[in-house]
């Protein structure tokens, strides 16, 4: 684990505009937030995030939809038992339980995606304050030489932090 | 533990914790064993089923059976195919012979009495010791020289028992054998007597009639002989192209048969005979009789013009003079007599008219009419179960053999049916349940279910030709019983002397093969076989008995004016209690599977739902819905009904198919005792009827009085399975109308 | 911008503000009175006496304890099956839909209603087990197959059931548990001993960076769009249970969008019930919980109530408008058949007249009124269930066959103790897990800014 | 393996397509009941409980419509005295074609099989009554408890049918452990099964030969050409259940007492019988 610097603040904006000047300093910067600031930083110069859940959504619901259709088909192709003069391969019901699959599935790889591009779970990193789930934001520039420290300082206080700090595999 | 066993614990774990280890069990089948042998029998090939033919004993049809007997267990009842009286179809008493069998509540062992007469305690004792004291009371009998005090009162008998019975009875020096059953047959058949000169019930040849009119005759479900004319009335509906014979059904409660009829003619109670004889009287003044006598039979019947027995029989003078019209003018035509009739005070009277109107529209020994049969035995008419009670009553019966039959369920209360048979001094019961005879007894004797005893019989109705049949054991005894034959036998053994010598067979099936032999010369005689005697008997044990279709019975059948003028003359049948007082008649029908009571013992039968009602596990009192409404009585609830000799109450079930006038209810519920399925299920309306019985004949009339009716308070607790029998418009059981089958049997062709 | 919510963001948005939620729900959370341990005991042990004993009696002796006969096979089990289906179908109404719609009322209640999502589907699969003639089956249900290698009848309704209600539960937790998230890594720095250890642990390590927020809320932007028209498909297949079959009173095609309906109303009703009842036991949720909510709700009831009302006039009309003997007679049992006809129209008064009082906004944000409005509305979409399931069932082909129903006490007694079973679960998931989203109240209070303000929205 | 297995199953599944697949069967056992000759004994119901082991349920459950007669007989009452007209109608489960109640089991305990019967397996079961629910003819029946035979009473019971345990559906099978005798005796001997080899409980046992019990797809059995009367008619068959069931009109007496038709009928009257509009 290396060394980091967070800055913790009281408002949004102050944070997001010392991450938006970190970056064209040409730090990473993370933003902590006990909210989602998904617009705001949208909004910012930080730019788009890419949407790669997407992906697995759509892996999940076609999985799911060709899952459904083949498992009702093949079960019932495998034993055959005629019910109510109805055919073997019959589609009303194949169609339903398909729908019911897809969305099963579609549910299923969303949290899996969520969790594959969140990185969770993990319990090695930590966030280096607990206020910044509870009450603060924060902006963390993580991995950096020493050397960089007082400029990245320097950065954050300008826009009036509560708190900088220098983290050292500190526990939070 | 199995692994389903091991999940329901699971589950029932999930539901209650340990609940389901203390509860312990759920819902395992009891355990059964694949043998019921330690040492099976090398006959018995496990899930292989044998078939014996043998005989049904639950009523007096004599219908032939097939016995599917597995493992050493009878497993199910079917009709005989080649029988001629069933033909292989059984009605649903028939059916439940195995539950009369396995029934938990038989007798296993001889009974003597411990307590006092009447309270029904008994001690086990062994057969020896059952035995030896019947013997020993009948030998201090007839050293004291009251051997013609000895009685027995037995239910009809018929064939090689019969004749064993009155050996029996003879050789101890008495000939008191009274037979007693609630329907008898004795006005039939004193009727028939009397009227046409038959001493047995002809065949009714239903099955080709075309007009068929039935005066109370409920022959599909219990009349005489249910199989045999259910077979000839589904015959008659639909077997023969073109030939759809009509049913018109004159009873004032309409009976499950009056329920399958075309026209429902509900006459007053009392006066079908008065509609007979004055559809008679249409007959010959229409000029349809073609006879001879015409003068005598109008003047026999002049008192019977339609014109004025349209009021007594509450009938339209205009539907007698139709009704005669299609009788006579539908060929062949049939008219037949049943127990509603013949359970009037005066029921021989319109059992003579029925027969006086077959023989004005020569309905008689044509296909489709009367076919008479060989000669059956008929009772001794002057034995009525009155002159017994009577002789028991003055102290003239020291002992008494009741066999199989229960007096003091189907009397009533005025008969004082118990008080007279403790004057008795000792009495044998043979039975096969302790039902409220028994329970008078000094002496029980277990009898054999009769798929486990010998027997033959003559079927009376026969089927028109000579006709004799078997019934053979179809399992092993499954208690210490014997059957009525071996246990005559016995006493007689243990009697000794004359007795003893007159009957010396070791066995009833010994004594049986015996009497066969007069059967081996009969058909010897008949179809000229080259049978050994023993080829014979295996012959008719496997077949059932012996039946010889060819040799029909010619027999003249003719009806006198003046035979007719003597028993027709008296009008409508007595009621007692004054109209004013007791508005109702009161009708009394056996129940279609308890019969006289001995059905209500069978769990199957207490199940079967009466077919007009639908009712189970009771019994009911029907009146028509405009009366109930009228008396403010709903349907379930408890009504009393009262006639000059007693009460009873009853839930009352709304019947749409009753006169106005009249209340019915079924008879065979309302036991005290014969085991747990019968006790106390309903009521017994025999109670509360005067002890009337037919002075030519001694039959007891149950339909002798009328009653009152008054709603009670309390729900009735009627239970039965129909939710509505209103169709809703949905035109479930569909039916096409006589014209339009007529012309769908035109475009068929 | 609503003014209510205003009123509460016009105290200064700081760090006092945030962390008083923390405090808030963690005081609801970890302070716990005797008052609560009476009240859970008594409704706990109302449980097991009055659910699992009879449940157990039944297992152990048979179906035959129900009052269920031959025409009329499902009786109330299947009715609180259903009317437990509609109630689990308001946390997905309002944490998806309106999630959708962007209707910023959901957060403070959208957590309470997922939570009661979640505890309906469990009362629904116990429904299933309790109905079952042999429950120690119950798992030949599951699509496995046996050793001949047969599967299940695909379709069959019942099997339709077992995939969307399956499919309902799984998402429901899922979606719950997904929510919590960062509420629980929030909390897990509050707590200490057990509650650290196992919110730290389903906290999966979440570290709110901006990137795992920006999933997340994609993540929910997805999943709502699944749970929306899983929520449609779940009634309405339920309601096929009883529309695919030819049964006169259950053949109707209008029971899929009528089904869905009354399953919201009923939803938002028990959802607003909870929740009075929460907020008299815990006055500081008046904070989150404000009358605003209660006039929007009271305003969507309202709304529903009178589309429900449409589609019971269709029902009726429909039946009618067939003039057969089956849908007469059905009708006629059901409206004018005493005591049916009484029940009948204390439905209309439930579900029709009263919420048309609703129309007053005194009435909405009337707490009072609003308990009393919201148990008759359960009241009357309980007994829909009931003149709808044994009732058609009375009344079917064959007028010989025809039977009343009435429910045996082991019937009343598990409906009442599945209830109890239900409140008790409810609360001690308020003691384990935060009934009303962090993050998202305090999204609705306002992201504290220093310059300008934000735009409200999801 | 001969043959392209695939392209078999395709090619099986292909004949399961096709409407009206079941006709195809091996066998279509058909009853028919001459409502005519129906006199209402209820012979047949006895039959059926000694032959199909039948528990007696008792007078309590019996109030609750828990009877567990397989067959039972019906009967409606129309008119008003004197003018009484009764119909008796023997119902079982009518086998159909296309029945509900196997769409509704969702574990295949009840389904079609190629004798073209419905077929309940006990074992499958696990009591989700759809079956019965969804039956228009209401003749499923549930083992609500365990129930118990006096001893000795089940001594009678048939070794050739099980005793259902608690908490499954059963109902009327056609007697299928006769049918199954009757087809092992027929190939014992070398034989195709002829019209007259198996005969049901009730149709064995009915005293007015009400009942005919055969092969549909026979062209000569007696119930092919009972099935050509004009008086054929199935229970609701507006309903398209193709019941195997086929009744015969009951007649009625011109004038007098006419058939009680009367207020609304079910899909206005009954249009003549066709097969194979199915799939």
């Amino acid at each position: 684990m290396g060394k980091g610097i967070i800055g913790l603040y009281e408002h949004a904006d102050d944070t997001i505009k010392a991450a938006e000047k970190l970056k064209d300093a040409g730090y990473r910067a993370t933003i902590f937030s006990p909210v989602p600031l998904v617009h705001e930083i949208e909004r910012s110069r930080m730019g788009e995030r890419p949407n790669y859940i997407k992906w697995f959504v759509l892996i999940g619901c076609l999985g799911g939809l060709s899952f459904g259709f083949l498992f009702t088909l093949i079960t019932s192709a495998m034993y055959v038992l005629p019910r109510g003069g109805r055919p073997i391969f019959s589609m009303t019901p194949t169609l339903l339980l398909s729908y019911e699959t897809t969305i099963l599935f579609g549910v299923l790889w969303t949290m899996f995606g969520f969790l594959v591009i969140a990185r969770l779970p993990v319990f090695f990193k930590k966030s280096y304050d607990p206020g910044v789930k509870v009450d603060s934001f924060g902006v963390l520039v993580e991995d950096l030489q020493t050397d960089k420290h007082k400029e990245i300082e320097r950065i954050m206080h300008e826009f009036g932090p509560t708190e900088v700090r220098l983290i050292e595999n500190e526990q939070p | 533990m199995k692994r389903r066993d091991f999940l329901k614990y699971i589950g029932v774990g999930g539901a209650g914790g340990v609940l389901g280890f203390i509860f312990g069990k759920v819902s395992k089948p009891p355990v059964g064993k694949l043998m019921p042998y330690l040492i099976p029998d090398p006959d018995i090939i496990p899930g292989v089923a044998n078939w014996y033919a043998s005989l049904c004993a639950h009523c007096g049809a004599g219908c032939g059976v097939l016995v599917k007997v597995m493992e050493g267990r009878v497993k199910k009842i079917e009709g005989n195919p080649e029988h001629p009286v069933n033909k292989g179809k059984l009605c649903a008493l028939g059916q439940a012979l195995p539950q009369t069998l396995y029934n938990p509540d038989r007798l296993k062992k001889p009974l003597k009495r411990t307590g006092e007469r009447g309270r029904g305690q008994f001690a086990e004792i062994s057969w020896e010791e059952a035995v030896s004291t019947v013997a020993k009371n009948l030998v201090d009998l007839n050293k004291s020289g009251n051997a013609n005090k000895a009685y027995l009162l037995t239910h009809p008998l018929r064939g090689t028992f019969a004749k064993l019975a009155a050996a029996f009875m003879s050789s101890l020096g008495t000939s008191n054998i009274y037979e007693y059953e609630l329907f008898q047959n004795r006005n039939l058949l004193y009727a028939l007597e009397t009227s046409m000169g038959l001493d047995c019930i002809p065949r009714y040849d239903i099955e080709n009639t075309k007009y068929l009119l039935s005066f109370g005759a409920d022959f599909t479900s219990t009349w005489v002989s249910p199989v045999l004319y259910s077979d000839a009335y589904g015959k008659m509906r639909q077997a023969a192209p073109g030939n759809r014979g009509k049913l018109v059904q004159v009873e004032p409660r309409m009976s499950l048969t009056g329920a399958s009829a075309d026209e429902w003619v509900a006459a007053r109670p009392g006066a079908e005979c008065v509609l007979a004889l004055s559809i008679a009287y249409a007959l010959v003044e229409k000029g349809y009789y073609r006879g001879g006598e015409v003068d005598a039979w109008r003047s026999a019947l002049s008192k019977y013009k339609p014109s004025a027995a349209a009021h007594i029989a509450d009938v339209p003078e205009k539907r007698i003079y139709e009704i005669a019209r299609d009788f006579a003018k539908t060929r062949p035509s049939l008219a037949i007599g049943g127990e509603t009739v013949s359970s009037y005070q005066d029921g021989v009277s319109g059992l003579t008219a029925v027969n006086i109107l077959n023989h004005l529209a020569g309905n008689n020994g044509i296909k489709g009419g009367v076919i008479a049969n060989a000669a059956g035995e008929k009772p001794d008419f002057k034995k009525g179960i009155a002159a017994l009670i009577d002789d028991a009553a003055k102290g003239r019966v020291k002992t008494l053999i009741i066999n199989n039959t229960n007096p003091v369920f189907t009397t009533p209360d005025g008969a004082k049916t118990v008080e007279a048979l403790k004057a008795v001094g000792f009495i044998v019961s043979l039975a096969s349940f302790k039902d409220e005879t028994v329970a008078l007894a000094d002496i029980v004797l277990p009898l054999d279910a009769c798929l486990e005893d010998w027997g033959d019989d003559e079927p009376n109705p026969s089927v028109g030709y000579p006709c004799r049949t078997l019934m053979q054991p179809a399992v092993s005894r499954a208690a210490d019983t014997l059957g009525a034959g071996d246990v005559f036998l016995a006493v007689a053994r243990a009697v000794g002397g004359k007795t003893a010598g007159r009957l010396k067979a070791a066995s009833y099936a010994d004594y049986l093969k015996d009497a066969w032999r007069d059967e081996y010369a009969k058909n010897k005689r008949m179809s000229a076989g080259t049978l050994t005697f023993d080829d014979f008997w295996n012959a008719s044990l496997k077949k059932g008995g012996w039946w010889h279709p060819v040799g029909e019975t010619k027999k003249a059948m003719r009806v006198s004016p003046s035979a007719a003028r003597d028993a027709a003359s008296k009008g409508p049948s007595m009621f007692e209690g004054d109209a004013k007082d007791f508005p109702f008649y009161f009708m009394l029908y056996p129940h279609h599977v308890h019969r006289d009571g001995r059905g209500a013992n069978i769990p199957w039968m207490q199940e079967l739902s009466d077919p007009m009602t639908s009712v189970v596990w009771g019994n009911w009192i029907e009146i028509n819905p405009k009366t109930a409404e009228r008396l403010g009585i709903r349907e379930g609830a408890l009504v009393t009904i009262e006639s000059p000799f007693g009460k009873v109450s009853a839930p009352a079930y709304l019947y749409p198919g009753i006169r106005p006038d009249t209340a019915a209810m079924p008879i065979g519920q309302g036991h005290d005792a014969y085991g747990r399925y019968a006790q106390g299920k309903g009521q017994n309306p025999i109670r509360i009827l005067p002890f009337k019985n037919d002075l030519r004949t001694g039959a007891f009339a149950v339909n002798s009085t009328r009653v009152k009716i008054s709603p009670a308070a309390r729900e009735g607790g009627i239970v039965k399975l129909e939710g509505t029998a209103n169709e809703a418009g949905r035109d479930i059981a569909q039916t096409v109308s006589v014209s339009e089958y007529m012309k769908m049997k035109k475009e068929a062709v | 911008m609503p003014a209510v919510i205003l009123q509460l963001r016009k105290v200064t948005v700081d760090k006092r503000t945030y962390s008083e939620v923390n405090k808030d729900i963690l005081r609801l959370m970890t302070k716990t009175g005797p008052g609560y341990y009476a009240a859970l005991g008594i409704v706990a042990s109302l449980a097991g006496i009055l659910f699992f004993l009879p449940w157990a009696y039944q297992i152990y002796r048979g179906q035959g304890v129900t009052g269920l006969n031959v025409p009329v096979l499902w009786g109330v089990y299947l009715v609180n099956f259903v009317f437990w289906v509609g109630i689990a179908h308001a946390g997905t109404l309002i944490s998806a839909m309106l999630f959708i719609t962007k209707t910023p009322w959901r957060r403070a209640i959208a957590r309470g209603a997922e939570t009661m999502t979640l505890f309906a589907l469990i009362l629904v699969a116990l429904y299933i087990f309790i109905h079952m003639g042999r429950p120690w089956n119950a798992y030949w249900t599951m699509p496995y197959p046996n050793q001949r290698e047969l599967w299940l009848n695909f379709m069959s309704p019942i099997m339709f059931d077992v995939f969307a209600i399956g499919t309902y539960t799984t998402s429901s937790a899922v979606f719950l548990y997904f929510g919590m998230i960062p509420d629980l890594a929030s909390l897990q720095h509050q707590t200490t001993g057990w509650r650290k250890k196992l919110y730290s642990t389903l906290s999966l390590g979440w570290r709110g960076t901006d990137a795992q927020w920006t999933v997340h809320g994609r993540a929910t932007m997805f999943f709502s769009s699944f749970i929306m028209p899983l929520v449609v498909s779940v009634h309405s297949i339920v309601s096929w249970d009883f529309a695919l079959s030819l049964v006169p009173g259950y053949s109707q095609t209008v029971f899929a969008p009528y089904f869905v309906t009354g399953a919201l109303l009923s939803g938002l009703a028990g959802v607003m019930l909870m929740f009075t009842i929460m907020r008299w036991a815990y006055p500081f949720l008046t904070k989150y919980v404000t009358d605003y909510h209660y006039d929007r709700v009271g305003a969507l009831i309202l709304a529903l109530s009178l589309v429900w009302s449409y589609f019971t006039c269709m029902e009726v009309f429909t039946g009618l408008y067939a003039n057969t003997s089956l849908e007469l007679e059905h009708l006629k049992f059901k409206i004018l058949t005493l005591p049916y006809f009484k029940l009948y129209f204390l439905m209309i008064f439930c579900n029709s007249i009263l919420p048309l009082s609703l129309i007053f906004k005194k009435l909405r944000v009337s707490r009072p009124f609003m308990l009393f409005l919201c148990i008759f509305v359960l009241i009357g979409m309980w007994l829909e269930r009931y003149l709808i399931v044994p009732n058609a069932l009375s009344r079917k082909f064959l007028p010989f066959m025809w039977h009343d129903y009435t429910p045996s006490w082991v019937e009343v007694s598990i409906t009442l103790g599945a209830l109890m079973f239900f409140v008790s679960l409810f609360m001690v998931s308020i003691k384990l897990f935060p009934v009303i989203s962090l993050f998202e109240v305090k999204e609705d209070i306002g992201i504290p800014m220093k310059h300008e303000h934000r735009k409200d929205g999801a | 393996m001969s043959g392209n297995p695939i392209k078999a199953i395709i090619e099986r599944l292909k004949e399961f397509r096709r409407p009206g697949y079941y006709k195809n069967y091996d066998h279509k056992w058909t009853m028919v009941i001459d409502l005519d000759r129906c006199n209402g004994c209820e012979a047949c119901v006895t039959a059926c409980y000694a032959e199909n082991n039948l528990p007696v349920v008792g007078k309590e459950d019996c109030g609750n419509s828990r009877v567990m007669n397989w067959i039972r007989v019906e009967r409606y009452v129309a008119g008003e005295y004197p003018d009484v007209k009764v119909k008796f109608i023997p119902i079982l489960c009518q086998q159909c074609s296309k029945a509900p109640c196997e769409l509704g089991c969702p574990v295949y305990a009840t389904y079609h099989n190629q004798d073209g019967l419905n077929v309940q397996v006990y074992n499958r079961c696990v009591g989700t009554f759809t079956c019965a629910t969804y039956c228009p003819y209401d003749v499923r029946r549930f083992n609500w408890f365990t129930y118990k035979w006096d001893a000795p009473l089940e001594q009678q019971l048939n070794p050739d049918v099980t005793v259902r345990e608690m908490g499954v559906m059963e109902k009327c099978t056609f007697c299928i452990q006769r049918i199954r005798a009757g087809k092992d005796k027929a190939k014992d001997e070398g034989r195709a099964v002829k019209d007259g080899d198996i005969t049901p409980a009730c149709a064995q046992s009915c005293p007015a030969g009400a009942f005919t019990f055969g092969d549909l797809n026979d062209p000569e059995s007696r119930v092919s050409m009972l099935a050509k009367s004009r008086r054929r008619f199935r229970l609701f068959e507006e309903l398209n259940t193709e019941p195997s069931v086929i009744y015969l009109k009951k007649v009625f007496a011109d004038g007098g007492g006419n058939p009680p038709v009367g207020g609304h009928t079910l899909a206005g009257g009954h249009p003549p019988v066709k097969e194979g509009h199915g799939g």
